[in-house]
């Protein structure tokens, strides 16, 4: 049954978004009404494909696409990993659109829905898409709805989305290029089928540094990173939550999913960038870290804080190099990482726009005492800064440990000092988010600053139901640990 | 040098001229017509892995013919988003 | 190689050999004219006849072969009706480009027409094409 | 006979790329797409000796449809400046 | 030398100084009457590769369609005077360059010269995959997904390209007389050659890519004549631009259900499938595109 399901997830809201697109701009609420159904019938069809997944024998579940079998044909397959990737992304899915569905100039318009579904079922492609060339597809499809979405935003977005679609096809060309090396050598296009028939020598390595800065591109990795901290925030709120929380995961999807396969062949070139990917790592997490302390506005800080996490989810590329219980512990911490990020960050983002909506502007300054009027928003804030610290009882928590332990296990103590020091960092950038959110209204001002802008209540609660789920998903880590384990991928030659 | 490696040479040159370009040209209709530069370089490559064998191999080609058109839709969707850039501060959403 | 193929070989090459020198020519004329509505005229007749020597050319050789250089492969008339095809639509884009393109030199009476770094829109065409604003000199 | 084609084919790329002399020098817009007609015209001539040359009829229709949408850029940029 | 190789250089180095041209020149219209010369050279390139769809494929879309849409960019503003990237900037960028065409060239030295595998694996099943030309059958048949997602990404491209156009779409001003009269000719002559792509698509070079853009030409022009309908922004519009995508997905679904598995085509019923499926991406395509092409010259309307 899952099986069949499975393409359902990619072409179910693909078709939808093309439904929405048909109606009018003018019936919003009719294209809200088409968001809302496909939202729920995704996240029906997620379930049943993740028990799937949880059930099957080899823990997979594997369709080839109009009947042909690799090499021909394209093989859609979802692991235990997908399946980490499907939770969130039903989860955040279903947050934002109710968030814009409640609130529509949280989502930008009703231009909206077309983009956001269409993007829904191009990530849901990348997670579990297992052909090099068609997974190009689906970034392309991912970026043309996610740089759309960003230019619904108010004011001057139009030049950071135009930034982020270059960046992006840069990355997209050099991911291009690379696919184009390991079919010269390979002469299939199957990443499984590929991994059996590259050898150590210069196109595979060309092929994984190709890859590495194109995908590092497109996830904003620290040297190239400068675009994310101007297009986030940009972007309308909920499509902000979208693009840190998901958007980023796809290109680190396919960079893991095309190292995985590729890199064990490649020999010493692999461990050479596995470090590179590493040094990179460190230095997002380090300069992410600091710039968010430096910033003076909410959503700036949460940008930053999206370099940040990338940087350690670059990490699990070197953690998983020596292999062994070490690379097993590394993929299990990175995917709940993505899945703990992904929550928390849609969490801070949806809050950030409701302390927005409500007050006028994202300037900490102008947000101070906002603790009494929206508690619940800054307990959102709150718990989901606690998450992406690593802190106990949250899913980072869950998450971290697993790294950590992944690289005390190969006595890389290097990366393991990079992840304490982010987990400082992202402390550190917590608090002054709080201190200043919760600090009294200045002595001096007579009458209370005037109550900020009613916001619908729904909206005001979903960022505290998505940061209640990081704590609530941090009881099954274990269970989604151990799944995901299994499946883990043999070390580097 | 045989035909196969001066033409997969001449893609990469034509691929990393773009690049080079993309990224330094401060006009953005340039930086668009560098990025379509850029992506022929690419499909140059992938069409002469086409021609190694005795007949043109299928798949490849099928793989230029939607880098193409993908192409093609990115760069109406950066020239519209150019248009926004370049717009004229009164023209702003309503 | 019958005496007939013979012929039309030399025959064909004759008439590309025409074509090349007319495309040249109108290649030579787009360069050298001094301004626009000349190097129009340059272009439209020169190119366009170079084409239909071309088409010319390949036809007879078309028929001569049979559709094939190796003589092989029948159907030469949908080659030749394609060839022809290809040549009449050259025609009428060619005739209508240079049309809409030399518009300006002699603007319809009623349709104003602000100068975009045109000949100014003077009774005549003008000699001296307008410089580019000196803005954005372009260096060759 | 072949080797007449493939000079004619070389003689003809030069053409084009004479032409491009003029689609970047030429002061105005107008110029350049003067120079773009021709070079649809020169480039059609091209695909179609090609046509012959490697005998795929499809060539054929490439020049066609080269010719067909140099006429639509045309239109496209007379459109422009006649409006404005 | 055979006379061959000689065109073979000719033509490479005439690829490689074009798309230098292209993007040295320093003005916007410069480079972008250069890149359209680039758009000739290539499908000439593409010919010489014997890839006659891409060569169609590079002239329709590459030369016609992204050559009018940056063409329309030059009616707009007069080009403004560009900013010059900072000297050491140049010359890092160059020195970059040049490393990594050092670096792929040693790569693509490695390249193997035998072919893949799968052109004798598509040679192998076309038989009953519904179209004889082999770069059809991947494209309908054996890679169908790939051709579903890239049709998307040209509805969503058209989608975003769309919410950004404030303005309410005006038809435009008064059209100078020959216009009209030349669309009158060219609209039927364009319509008739895209389908006859289409058709063709099956048995030899050609298909649902080509003949959309053929369709968008048509679409182009009638909207440059004035034709109301062309300005292609009504629901019918967007309802035509989303059908391709929309059919292929029904085609899908119905396969999944009634069929043997997703997109499974039956070889007795495979050829009338693939027909269908490309007549109504075709057309999608073509409008799809022109709604690009109007959102484009619309954002640039500023309100009189």
């Amino acid at each position: 049954m899952s099986a069949l399901l499975l393409p359902a997830l990619v072409l179910g809201p693909l078709a939808a978004g093309a439904v929405a697109a048909v109606v009018p701009r003018e019936r919003g609420r009719v294209r809200a009404a088409v968001g809302l159904t496909t939202a729920a019938l995704t996240a029906l069809a997620c379930a049943v494909v993740v028990g799937g997944v949880a059930t099957a024998p080899g823990h997979e579940v594997r369709v080839a696409l109009a009947g042909w079998e690799p090499p021909l044909g394209i093989v859609l397959r979802a692991d235990a990993a997908s399946a980490a990737l499907l939770v969130l992304t039903t989860l955040v899915g279903v947050a934002v659109s109710v968030t814009v569905a409640v609130r529509d100039d949280a989502g930008g318009g009703p231009a909206f829905w077309p983009l956001w579904l269409g993007l829904w079922a191009a990530l849901h492609g990348v997670y579990v898409t297992q052909d090099l060339f068609n997974a190009y597809v689906l970034l392309e499809l991912v970026t043309v709805g996610a740089v759309s979405l960003v230019a619904l935003g108010k004011g001057r977005s139009a030049g950071p989305a135009l930034r982020y679609l270059f960046v992006a096809v840069v990355g997209s060309l050099l991911f291009l290029l690379a696919i184009a090396l390991v079919y010269a050598e390979a002469g299939t296009l199957d990443m499984s089928a590929a991994a059996g028939r590259v050898a150590p020598g210069p196109l595979l390595t060309a092929a994984l540094a190709l890859t590495l800065v194109g995908m590092g591109a497109k996830m904003a990795l620290f040297p190239l990173h400068s675009w994310l901290p101007v297009a986030h925030p940009a972007a309308p709120a909920a499509v902000s939550a979208v693009l840190s929380a998901l958007v980023v995961k796809a290109a680190l999807v396919v960079l893991w999913r095309f190292w995985v396969a590729l890199a064990p062949a490649a020999g010493g070139a692999a461990h050479v960038l596995a470090v590179a990917s590493g040094v990179a790592g460190s230095a997002a997490v380090l300069w992410g870290g600091l710039m968010a302390l430096r910033q003076r506005r909410l959503k700036r800080i949460v940008a930053y804080s999206t370099v940040t996490q990338v940087g350690y989810l670059a990490l699990v590329l070197p953690l998983m190099a020596p292999g062994g219980e070490a690379a097993r512990a590394a993929w299990s911490g990175g995917l709940l990482l993505v899945v703990a990020h992904g929550l928390a960050k849609a969490a801070m983002f949806l809050a950030a726009g409701v302390l927005t909506a409500a007050y006028g502007s994202d300037h900490l300054e102008d947000l101070r005492g906002a603790m009494r009027h929206r508690p619940w928003v800054v307990a959102a804030l709150g718990v989901a800064g606690v998450s992406l610290a690593g802190l106990p009882p949250t899913l980072g928590f869950a998450a971290k440990w697993q790294l950590l332990a992944a690289g005390v296990e190969s006595g890389q103590w290097w990366w393991v000092a990079a992840l304490l020091a982010g987990g400082l960092l992202t402390v550190g950038y917590t608090a002054v988010v709080l201190r200043a959110v919760s600090a009294p209204a200045d002595a001096g001002e007579q009458a209370p600053e005037p109550p900020p802008a009613a916001v619908p209540t729904v909206q005001a609660a979903v960022p505290l139901a998505l940061a209640v789920a990081a704590v609530v998903l941090s009881v099954l880590a274990g269970g989604l640990a151990g799944l995901v384990a299994d499946t883990a991928p043999r070390g580097l030659a | 040098m045989t035909r196969l490696e001066l033409l997969l040479a001449l893609g990469c040159a034509v691929l990393v001229v773009g690049l080079v370009a993309h990224l330094l040209a401060r006009d953005l209709v340039r930086r668009v017509v560098a990025l379509n530069v850029a992506s022929a370089g690419v499909m140059i490559v992938l069409l002469v892995l086409a021609t190694r064998g005795t007949e043109p191999d299928p798949v490849a080609q099928a793989l230029v013919l939607t880098g193409i058109v993908i192409m093609a839709a990115i760069t109406g969707l950066a020239l519209a988003l150019v248009r926004r850039v370049e717009a004229p501060e009164d023209e702003e959403a309503p | 190689m019958t005496a007939v193929v013979a012929v039309a070989d030399v025959l064909a090459v004759l008439l590309l050999a025409a074509g090349c020198f007319f495309v040249v020519a109108g290649t030579l004329g787009l360069l050298r004219f001094a301004d626009l509505p000349t190097r129009l005229h340059g272009v439209a007749k020169a190119d366009n006849l170079g084409l239909g020597f071309i088409t010319a050319g390949l036809v007879v050789h078309a028929l001569a072969h049979g559709g094939g250089i190796a003589g092989g492969g029948g159907g030469a008339g949908g080659i030749v009706a394609k060839l022809v095809l290809v040549w009449l639509f050259a025609l009428l884009g060619t005739a209508a480009n240079s049309h809409l393109l030399a518009a300006p030199a002699r603007p319809e009476p009623g349709a104003e027409e602000k100068p975009e770094r045109e000949p100014g829109p003077g009774p005549g065409p003008e000699t001296t094409p307008e410089p580019e604003a000196p803005a954005t000199r372009e260096a060759p | 006979m072949e080797i007449a084609l493939h000079a004619v084919a070389t003689v003809l790329l030069l053409c084009v790329l004479a032409g491009l002399w003029r689609a970047a020098r030429g002061p105005s817009t107008r110029d350049r797409v003067t120079a773009f007609a021709l070079l649809g015209t020169t480039g059609a001539a091209l695909l179609v000796v090609l046509a012959t040359l490697t005998q795929t009829a499809a060539l054929r229709d490439a020049a066609l449809v080269l010719v067909a949408l140099a006429t639509v850029v045309v239109v496209v940029v007379t459109r422009g400046t006649a409006e404005r | 030398m055979s006379p061959a190789s000689v065109l073979d250089v000719v033509l490479a180095a005439a690829v490689l100084a074009v798309a230098l041209v292209a993007v040295l020149l320093p003005s916007r219209r410069g480079a972008v009457s250069a890149f359209l010369v680039l758009g000739v050279v290539l499908a000439v390139l593409w010919a010489r590769l014997d890839a006659p769809d891409i060569a169609l494929a590079e002239a329709a879309l590459g030369s016609g369609v992204a050559g009018a849409l940056l063409m329309d960019t030059l009616t707009a503003d007069p080009a403004r005077p560009g900013r010059r990237a900072g000297r050491t900037a140049v010359v890092v960028g160059l020195l970059a360059g040049a490393v990594a065409l050092a670096a792929l060239t040693v790569v693509v030295r490695a390249v193997p010269d035998e072919p893949s595998l799968l052109p004798a694996a598509v040679a192998e099943e076309i038989h009953g995959a519904g179209a004889d030309h082999a770069v059809t059958a991947v494209l309908l048949n054996f890679r169908s997904l790939d051709t579903l997602l890239e049709a998307a990404v040209l509805v969503f491209a058209a989608a975003g390209a769309g919410a950004l156009v404030r303005t309410p779409v005006r038809a435009p001003d008064p059209v100078p007389a020959p216009v009209t009269a030349l669309a009158r000719v060219l609209l039927p002559a364009l319509v008739l050659l895209g389908t006859w792509l289409l058709l063709a698509g099956t048995s030899r070079p050609g298909g649902a890519f080509q003949a959309g853009a053929m369709f968008a030409g048509a679409l182009v022009v009638a909207f440059v004549a004035g034709a109301r309908f062309a300005a292609s922004q009504g629901t019918a519009a967007r309802a035509w631009t989303v059908a391709g995508v929309l059919a292929f997905v029904a085609l899908a679904a119905g396969t999944a259900m009634l069929g043997q598995g997703w997109l499974v085509l039956d070889p007795r019923w495979a050829g009338a499938a693939v027909l269908t499926v490309e007549t109504v991406l075709a057309v999608s395509i073509g409008v799809g595109l022109a709604q690009v092409f109007v959102a484009n010259s619309e954002a640039r309307r500023v309100p009189s």
